[in-house]
């Protein structure tokens, strides 16, 4: 296996270089590997393409609805860069958009209908980010003193906040009579944000991402911050000598991630749905861990990778209704698609030179 | 497609079209539309739950389905009532019809919106009689989904079908019969989320209960039975919801009560195509001449191949008898579980007493309402 | 039901076990060998469907089992291999696959779901299933419950007893130190890798053929990869404490329905998802047992001492990492 | 009779082995010299089968040979101990022998035992078969790992730089052990820094430089021609420092802490400014332990550390730096640099106090003149994995804070030529003549602790067993208190 790489190398190696053949391979190989998949099953691979396609991007209300599910994605995926960055795997995004999304019912609960909506929604979000930073708190705290692999506790925090969540659906927080899986009563509609004409795009989610897409760029790049994130990532044992406290960092990656899912999950309440409801998370938190990978920790291609993601989960909405197909397979695709980004990025890895040395 | 060749109706699923209960009930009176009235064409999407489709929400759908030429768009889950007069409001020129939901009745729901129901209160009656003549043991559970108006009465139906039987057919003493309901949260299972219906139900079967009526839309009642008398245990169920329930499960399926929503569908789409929809609640009820006729009536009975002739015949009489209303069960002495009063003697009880059940009735085992 | 037998109840636990205990020693014996397989969630479907479309259209529950191993040891096989031969992150592979493969098993078999297949026949042990109480409890299952019991005292033997054991364990520990010996690492790592899948393979077939016979999304087996893997940490890499892990687990889900009916004031969904977070929590008391400032106070406290020891453990120190020579 | 013809091994662009031939009579013992980095791991690995050759031959007794894993070479005799130890510190002394050997499905440990018994009573080893590896000394570990090879049925022994960080009791035993496995016509390849100790046992030594032979020669051996050829140019050794004592300022009362294999055992010290000390002792005899507690790095069970008479015990490591304290760790990529993280970075990692905004323009200027000052061979956007080990040492130097008051230095010359070393501590005795600072350091070479140090304190089973300045002591006093021998005090 190794030799023959080595063989091989020189030739395959001047084309990896190149970018644009990098990208273009990879898109092609997961389109052989999906429309594999899709024959096997006896689906036509292009109408499903076409129909993902027009499905996500034909009119100007389902492109809404891919930004609707393009906002929540992106803000969970940015939370997620702070924590790779420093070498976490916070699996728990979804339970901190969970407790998010109760945060904000809570508080939207409190002052029903209050005369001045706006400071409410204000007062939502913020406590929203409170929320889901305390819950990501939670499992650095497990992580840093409980000493549990982060990645079991995101999970078991998931748990919790699944429970959680049922427990006040079902409970203190049920409509009169019933208790259903259908979530809470409305919320007065003065407290929905608004949206932009005969679309699903709220303008303050929309806004309000974009800038924390700038000010992570900014924190990550330029401030110590952002260097010690990294270095603690790459060596914790030396990063002590450079005067560094790991588990703070860890901690503070941990409250920026949870913050933003937190926020995330008020952008689903207050947005979305219009109440709380169990599965108010909408996957998007694992769905954002892929987003990472794929866009290769690299903030500037998340939220187009993002976008991506957010057109196949609406426009796979077609293949049921059109084609009859489960819409599960958008997953497949998606999950195919980092799989072998992986692998060819890996080759890619392998096969450029370690970087020269002279004396300058 | 052009609106006035073809008519384009939606349907939202709130299960998988093939989940051989609820949803695909009205996945097949859909298909009985589109052959009944020949310009129709059904557009139709299953899975309409959170849970199985994170981020889509009903108005997104429903959106969807206008854009492709539906004008009458019909949900078939309680739980789907906030999204689908929120949608209805959006498009107030689209007919829409809410099964199960009572927004027409209330006023809640926009002009456009009507809700459709099936006395199943009758069917669930006729299993719960089913059961009674079975059970050697004399304990009978309900398999609960949710709890809710609807799933009350439902329950209490079967429960008052089962004590006719075991006093008024059987004459052994209300003492020895036991009915509980266990309630697992949701109309189907999702792990993590409700309760294990096949873990409720086997445990059902190990605690001394010999019938289990399913409450709800998916098959772990019969498929848990089946295991049991494999391992050679005296066990029967009763599936809910879809005509074909028992195939499969021939040893131990006792019959199965089931919606046939074809006739409604076909009036009110015909209705709509006229153009003469009026807002309307419907709660529709079985065709008493021949409960089994798929174009007449509205909620049947299935026998099934484990019902034995005594209780088969039994179960015709007391069929006829509700038929002419010579059996009327919703008819007082009757109390809550907390003793409070839900009809005085000889009150018989009208469609909204019924429809809003607030407690299960004393006599029987289980929760009235989440704590 | 709140007369219920005891009996019954233990029964119900060791079956639910079965398919638990599969999964995680399966996923023990990857570890030990330095790799760890974190798709187990998506494995188990992806499994769990196979065997049941398969099983259900020959009519063999057992090619149903087969092909489900395969398919376990195949998903395996991508992590080692991206993990050797790519040097990608077995952590990121693993948890990607866990999502694909759950997508794909609810993709293909979706035209499947709510099917009535075939599934394993019960099959009580003659004698045995006759003895008073424990004949029920033990005895009284059927055949892979039986083979779970083998299997278990099998693969700690393996293990612990014979030289091959040894080798997966140096793997794990040092592969270098194993290279230097002769011992290709990367070669065991792929076997290990590949049987450690096949069990998960068996697990999910065991759900979807008689623990949750039958197909459908949900099936019923989500979570339970995650549990797995958390149980291998709970049992310390260690098969006998792995395996009272997971009757742990599965005693705690049975008891949820119990608990129910006795505190009906807990809305039911709190006790099923209860289990879940309490298993992966412990895994706190396990690090905490390890802290000094403890075991100094555990001194003398012979009992306390006892259970911190039966709690300490340590992981293949060359766990998860890459190596190359 | 082993023939090496004509080895070459790149790595990447370095040319670790370039066209290297020798021969390895049979019965003799054969040492290779060189500086670090010449490339006598790599051939000697190449010699074993743990890695392959680019190009090259190797014949025994004139029959070519192609060594595709260490098995084969061992079916033809070949054993190596390894530089850095090869073996498996969870399991126990007796699995560790087994591992490789047993085959089947049974384990015939008794047979084993057997053998392991007769073997280390014939080199007067005594292990105990059934503790774990961990908590053996790396002397104990190589005693295993010999027993292995020889099980193994070895007749060629390779061993790469054995006595690093072992006793001289142990390096007695072992060398004893050697002589009398070439009385049985094994022979034995011996790669080593140490010009004494290869002086002592070798019949033949080959040096090696830059991954050519530069030289071979047979007893009797000349010391300054052999260092020619290990070294083109010979630094001057910097000597000892010699500056008038400076006041106490840091002390250590009753000290205790857990860690490495000994921990510390109520350690009483003051140091004075312009100290040097050097503290001797076998591996894990608590001086590690020692410097990380000063360090604030590791806490303190009881006692007190007190800076200027201000007690600092609990107080973070940080601390501990911003008050002049600080560490270098031996081991550079594991605990000292940061793998992926450019010599620019680094800088900016450790610049004080840190500014929210990190100024890469500042950053890249001084990182440029860090490389000129202390000559490190690389870029200022090199990453430091790339770097050798002795230039990460020279970055770890210019890394250091302005004005340091006491540095703790763990092993700061391990892994470097002479060169290196001297340049290192050239630098290093500048701090304490402009910066009044003392400097603690460990090393397992007691001359060089002798050459640079005014004081010593000798480290056994935790205790500090000898504290004298240089000027008073020998050698040979040393070398009893290391092995921990009663000395009067
Ligand atoms: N795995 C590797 N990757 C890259 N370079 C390597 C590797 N192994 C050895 N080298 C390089 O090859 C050269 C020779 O290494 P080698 O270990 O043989 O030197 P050495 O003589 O053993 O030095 P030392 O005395 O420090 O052990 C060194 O420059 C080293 O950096
Ligand atoms: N991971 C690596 N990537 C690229 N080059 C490397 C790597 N490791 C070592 N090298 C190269 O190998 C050469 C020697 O490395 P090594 O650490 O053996 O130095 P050395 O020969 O021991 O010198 P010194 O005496 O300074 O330690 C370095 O010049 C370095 O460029
Ligand atoms: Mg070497
Ligand atoms: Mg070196």
């Amino acid at each position: 296996m190794k030799r023959r790489m080595e063989s091989y190398g020189k030739m395959v190696q001047l084309l990896f270089m190149n970018p644009v053949f990098f990208i273009g391979i990879s898109l092609l190989l997961v389109f052989i590997m999906t429309s594999m998949v899709l024959i096997l099953t006896g689906a036509p691979p292009f109408s499903v393409y076409k129909q993902i396609f027009l499905g996500s991007l034909s009119t100007g209300s389902k492109f809404g609805h891919v930004i609707k599910a393009w906002i929540p994605l992106t803000l969970c995926a940015i939370g997620l860069l702070y924590t790779f960055r420093i070498n976490l795997w916070n699996i728990g995004v979804e339970g901190q958009m969970i407790i998010g999304a109760v945060f904000c019912t809570f508080i939207i609960r409190l002052f029903p209908n209050s005369p001045y909506p706006i400071m409410i929604l204000f007062l939502a979000f913020f406590s929203s980010m409170m929320g889901g930073a305390l819950w990501a708190l939670l499992a650095g705290f497990l992580k840093t003193k409980g000493g549990v692999n982060e990645i079991f506790a995101g999970l078991g925090l998931n748990f919790v906040a699944q429970g959680l969540i049922l427990w006040l659906i079902f409970g203190p927080w049920k409509r009169p009579g019933v208790a259903s899986m259908s979530g809470t009563e409305i919320i007065p509609k003065g407290l929905w944000l608004s949206l932009i004409e005969r679309t699903a795009i709220p303008p303050a989610g929309l806004i309000l991402t974009f800038l924390a897409l700038f000010v992570t760029y900014l924190l990550l790049k330029y401030t110590k911050i952002g260097l010690g994130l990294k270095a603690i990532g790459l060596n914790p044992k030396a990063s002590l000598l450079f005067g560094l406290k790991p588990s703070l960092y860890m901690l503070l990656a941990m409250v920026f991630g949870g913050g933003l899912a937190g926020f995330a999950g008020c952008i689903q309440v207050t947005g979305v749905y219009h109440r709380l409801i169990p599965s108010i998370s909408s996957n998007y938190g694992y769905l954002a861990l892929l987003v990472v990978m794929l866009s290769n920790y690299d903030i500037r291609l998340v939220p187009i990778v993002s976008f991506f993601f957010s057109c196949l989960n609406v426009g796979s909405i077609q293949l049921p209704m059109v084609l009859h197909i489960d819409s599960s397979l958008s997953g497949v695709i998606q999950g195919s698609l980092v799989l072998t980004f992986l692998a060819l990025h890996a080759l890619h890895r392998r096969l450029s030179t370690p970087k020269e040395i002279q004396p300058s | 497609a052009q609106p006035d060749q073809t008519f384009t109706f939606g349907l939202l699923l709130v299960g998988p079209m093939n989940d051989h209960g609820w949803s695909q009930a009205h996945f097949e009176a859909g298909k009985y539309v589109e052959e009944h009235l020949k310009s129709s064409k059904m557009l139709y999407i299953d899975k309409v739950n959170p849970a199985d489709r994170p981020g889509i929400t009903i108005p997104q759908l429903a959106d969807d389905m206008i854009e492709k030429g539906a004008r009458l768009i019909i949900a078939n889950s309680d739980d789907m009532s906030d999204g689908i007069i929120e949608a209805a409001t959006m498009h107030p020129d689209i007919y829409f019809i809410h099964v199960s939901g009572d927004g027409a009745l209330t006023g809640k729901a926009p002009k456009n919106l009507s809700n459709v129901m099936g006395r199943m209160e009758y069917g669930k009656m006729m299993a719960g009689f089913a059961a009674a003549m079975t059970t050697k043991t004399g304990k009978i559970a309900y398999l609960g989904p949710l709890i809710n108006d609807e799933t009350r009465r439902l329950t209490v139906s079967c429960y008052l079908g089962a004590r006719y039987a075991w006093e008024h057919v059987l004459k052994r003493k209300p003492s020895e019969l036991q009915f509980e309901v266990s309630w697992i949260g949701f109309w189907f299972n999702i792990p993590g989320v409700t309760s294990d219906p096949t873990q409720v139900t086997g445990s059902f079967f190990n605690s001394g209960y010999d019938v289990v009526i399913s409450g709800i839309d998916t098959s772990e009642a019969s498929i848990v039975a089946n295991q049991k008398r494999m391992a050679k245990k005296d066990v029967y169920a009763i599936p809910y919801d879809y005509k074909n329930a028992c195939d499969g499960a021939s040893a131990v399926c006792l019959g199965v009560p089931y919606y046939n929503w074809g006739p409604s569908y076909v009036d009110l789409i015909s209705q709509t195509m006229k153009g003469n929809l009026k807002q309307q609640w419907l709660w529709l009820s079985p065709n008493w001449q021949d409960i089994n006729n798929p174009d007449t009536s509205h909620v049947g009975f299935i026998k099934g191949p484990a019902l034995s002739d005594i209780a088969s015949k039994a179960l015709d009489l007391f069929i006829s008898d509700m038929g002419t209303g010579k059996i009327q069960l919703f008819k007082g002495p009757l109390n809550y579980q907390d003793g409070s009063v839900f009809l005085a003697p000889d009150e018989v009880a009208n469609d909204k007493k019924i429809w809003y059940m607030e407690q299960l009735l004393s006599g029987m085992k289980g929760q009235s309402r989440v704590q | 039901m709140n007369d219920f037998s005891a009996m019954m109840i233990l029964s119900s636990i060791i079956a639910a076990a079965c398919p638990i205990i599969f999964a995680a020693i399966g996923e023990t014996i990857t570890e030990k060998s330095g790799v760890i397989n974190l798709s187990l969630d998506g494995t188990i479907l992806l499994s769990a469907m196979t065997a049941f479309v398969i099983s259900y259209s020959t009519g063999s529950v057992f090619l149903g089992f087969f092909m489900a191993s395969l398919v376990g040891g195949f998903v395996a096989l991508i992590v080692v291999f991206f993990s050797i031969y790519l040097r990608v992150s077995q952590v990121a592979v693993g948890f990607v696959l866990t999502l694909t493969c759950r997508d794909l098993a609810y993709f293909i078999g979706n035209p499947y779901s709510r099917l009535l297949g075939p599934q394993v026949q019960p099959l009580p042990i003659p004698f045995l299933s006759d003895l008073p109480f424990i004949g029920t409890a033990f005895f009284s299952h059927n055949v892979v419950v039986y083979v779970c019991y083998i299997f278990f005292f099998f693969s700690w033997f393996y293990i612990e007893k014979t030289p091959m054991g040894h080798i997966l364990k140096a793997v794990g520990e040092h592969p270098h130190a194993a290279y230097s010996r002769g011992i290709h690492p990367h070669r065991i790592q792929l076997i290990y890798g590949f049987v450690g899948g096949v069990f998960v393979g068996i697990a999910g077939a065991s759900y979807s053929l008689f623990m949750k016979a039958g197909w459908g999304r949900p099936q019923g087996c989500e979570g339970i990869g995650w549990i797995a893997l958390a149980l291998v940490i709970f049992g310390g890499w260690n098969i006998s404490r792995v395996v009272i892990g997971c009757y742990l687990f599965s005693f705690l889900q049975v008891m949820g329905i119990f608990f129910q009916q006795w505190f009906p004031t807990f809305p039911s969904p709190v006790f099923q998802v209860a289990p879940f977070p309490l298993m992966i929590f412990s895994l706190v008391i396990i690090h905490v047992s390890q802290n000094d400032k403890i075991r100094e106070w555990s001194k003398d406290k012979n009992v306390i001492l006892f259970f911190l020891n039966r709690f300490s453990h340590s992981a293949p120190a060359h766990l998860g990492k890459r190596f190359h020579v | 009779m082993i023939e090496i013809i004509d080895i070459h091994k790149h790595y990447g662009h370095v040319k670790a082995n370039n066209g290297i031939s020798m021969t390895i009579k049979d019965g003799s013992i054969h040492a290779i010299l060189g500086e670090n980095g010449a490339g006598k791991s790599t051939l000697m690995k190449i010699l074993s089968g743990y890695i392959h050759q680019n190009s090259g031959l190797i014949k025994i007794n004139d029959q070519i040979v192609d060594f595709s894993s260490t098995s084969v070479a061992a079916t033809f005799g070949i054993g190596m101990l390894y530089q850095d130890p090869m073996d498996f510190p969870q399991l126990s002394v007796i699995d560790n022998f087994m591992i490789g050997q047993a085959k089947g499905i049974f384990i015939k440990k008794r047979t084993f035992l057997n053998r392991f018994y007769h073997l280390s009573q014939s080199l007067g080893f005594s292990l105990e078969p059934d503790c774990l590896v961990k908590t053996l000394t790396v002397g104990e570990r190589q005693q295993l790992e010999i027993l292995r090879l020889l099980s193994l049925g070895t007749q060629v022994l390779i061993l790469d730089e054995p006595t690093t960080g072992i006793s001289d009791l142990q390096k007695d035993t072992l060398f004893s052990a050697l002589t009398r496995l070439t009385r049985d016509g094994k022979s034995i390849v011996l790669v080593s820094h140490k010009l004494e100790d290869v002086e002592t046992l070798c019949d033949t030594i080959t040096v090696l430089r830059q991954g050519r032979v530069s030289g071979h020669m047979v007893k009797p051996f000349d010391t300054n021609k052999l260092l020619d050829l290990m070294f083109e140019t010979r630094s001057s050794p910097p000597g000892r420092l010699v500056t008038s004592q400076g006041p106490v300022f840091f002390s250590l009362n009753q000290v205790s802490a857990k860690g490495g294999r000994v921990g510390l055992k109520n350690l009483n010290l003051k140091i004075h400014q312009h100290d040097v000390i050097g503290l001797a002792g076998l591996e894990g005899s608590g001086q590690s332990v020692f410097l990380k507690v000063s360090s604030g790095l590791l806490p303190v069970q009881s006692g007190t550390i007190c800076l200027d008479n201000k007690n600092i015990v609990g107080k973070s490591h940080v601390y501990f730096q911003n008050s002049g304290i600080t560490y270098l760790p031996s081991s550079r990529l594991e605990e000292g640099l940061v793998p992926g993280l450019s010599i620019t970075q680094h800088v900016s990692l450790s610049a004080r106090p840190k500014p929210l905004i990190v100024n890469h323009k500042k950053a890249l200027i001084s990182s440029r003149d860090a490389i000129d000052t202390f000559h490190i061979k690389a870029r200022p956007d090199s990453y430091v994995e790339t770097l050798s080990g002795g230039n990460q040492q020279r970055l770890l130097l210019s890394l250091l804070p302005l004005k340091p008051r006491l540095l703790l230095l763990e092993n700061p010359t391990r892994g470097l030529d002479l060169s290196s070393a001297y340049f290192v501590w050239n630098h290093l005795q500048a701090f304490c003549k402009t910066d009044h600072t003392s400097i603690l350091f460990t090393s397992s070479e007691i001359d060089e602790i002798m050459m640079v140090s005014n004081r010593i304190l000798v480290f056994y089973d935790g205790k500090v067993v000898l504290d004298k300045k240089t000027a008073e002591t020998t050698i040979h006093e040393i070398g009893a208190a290391i092995a921990g021998k009663s000395v009067h005090l």
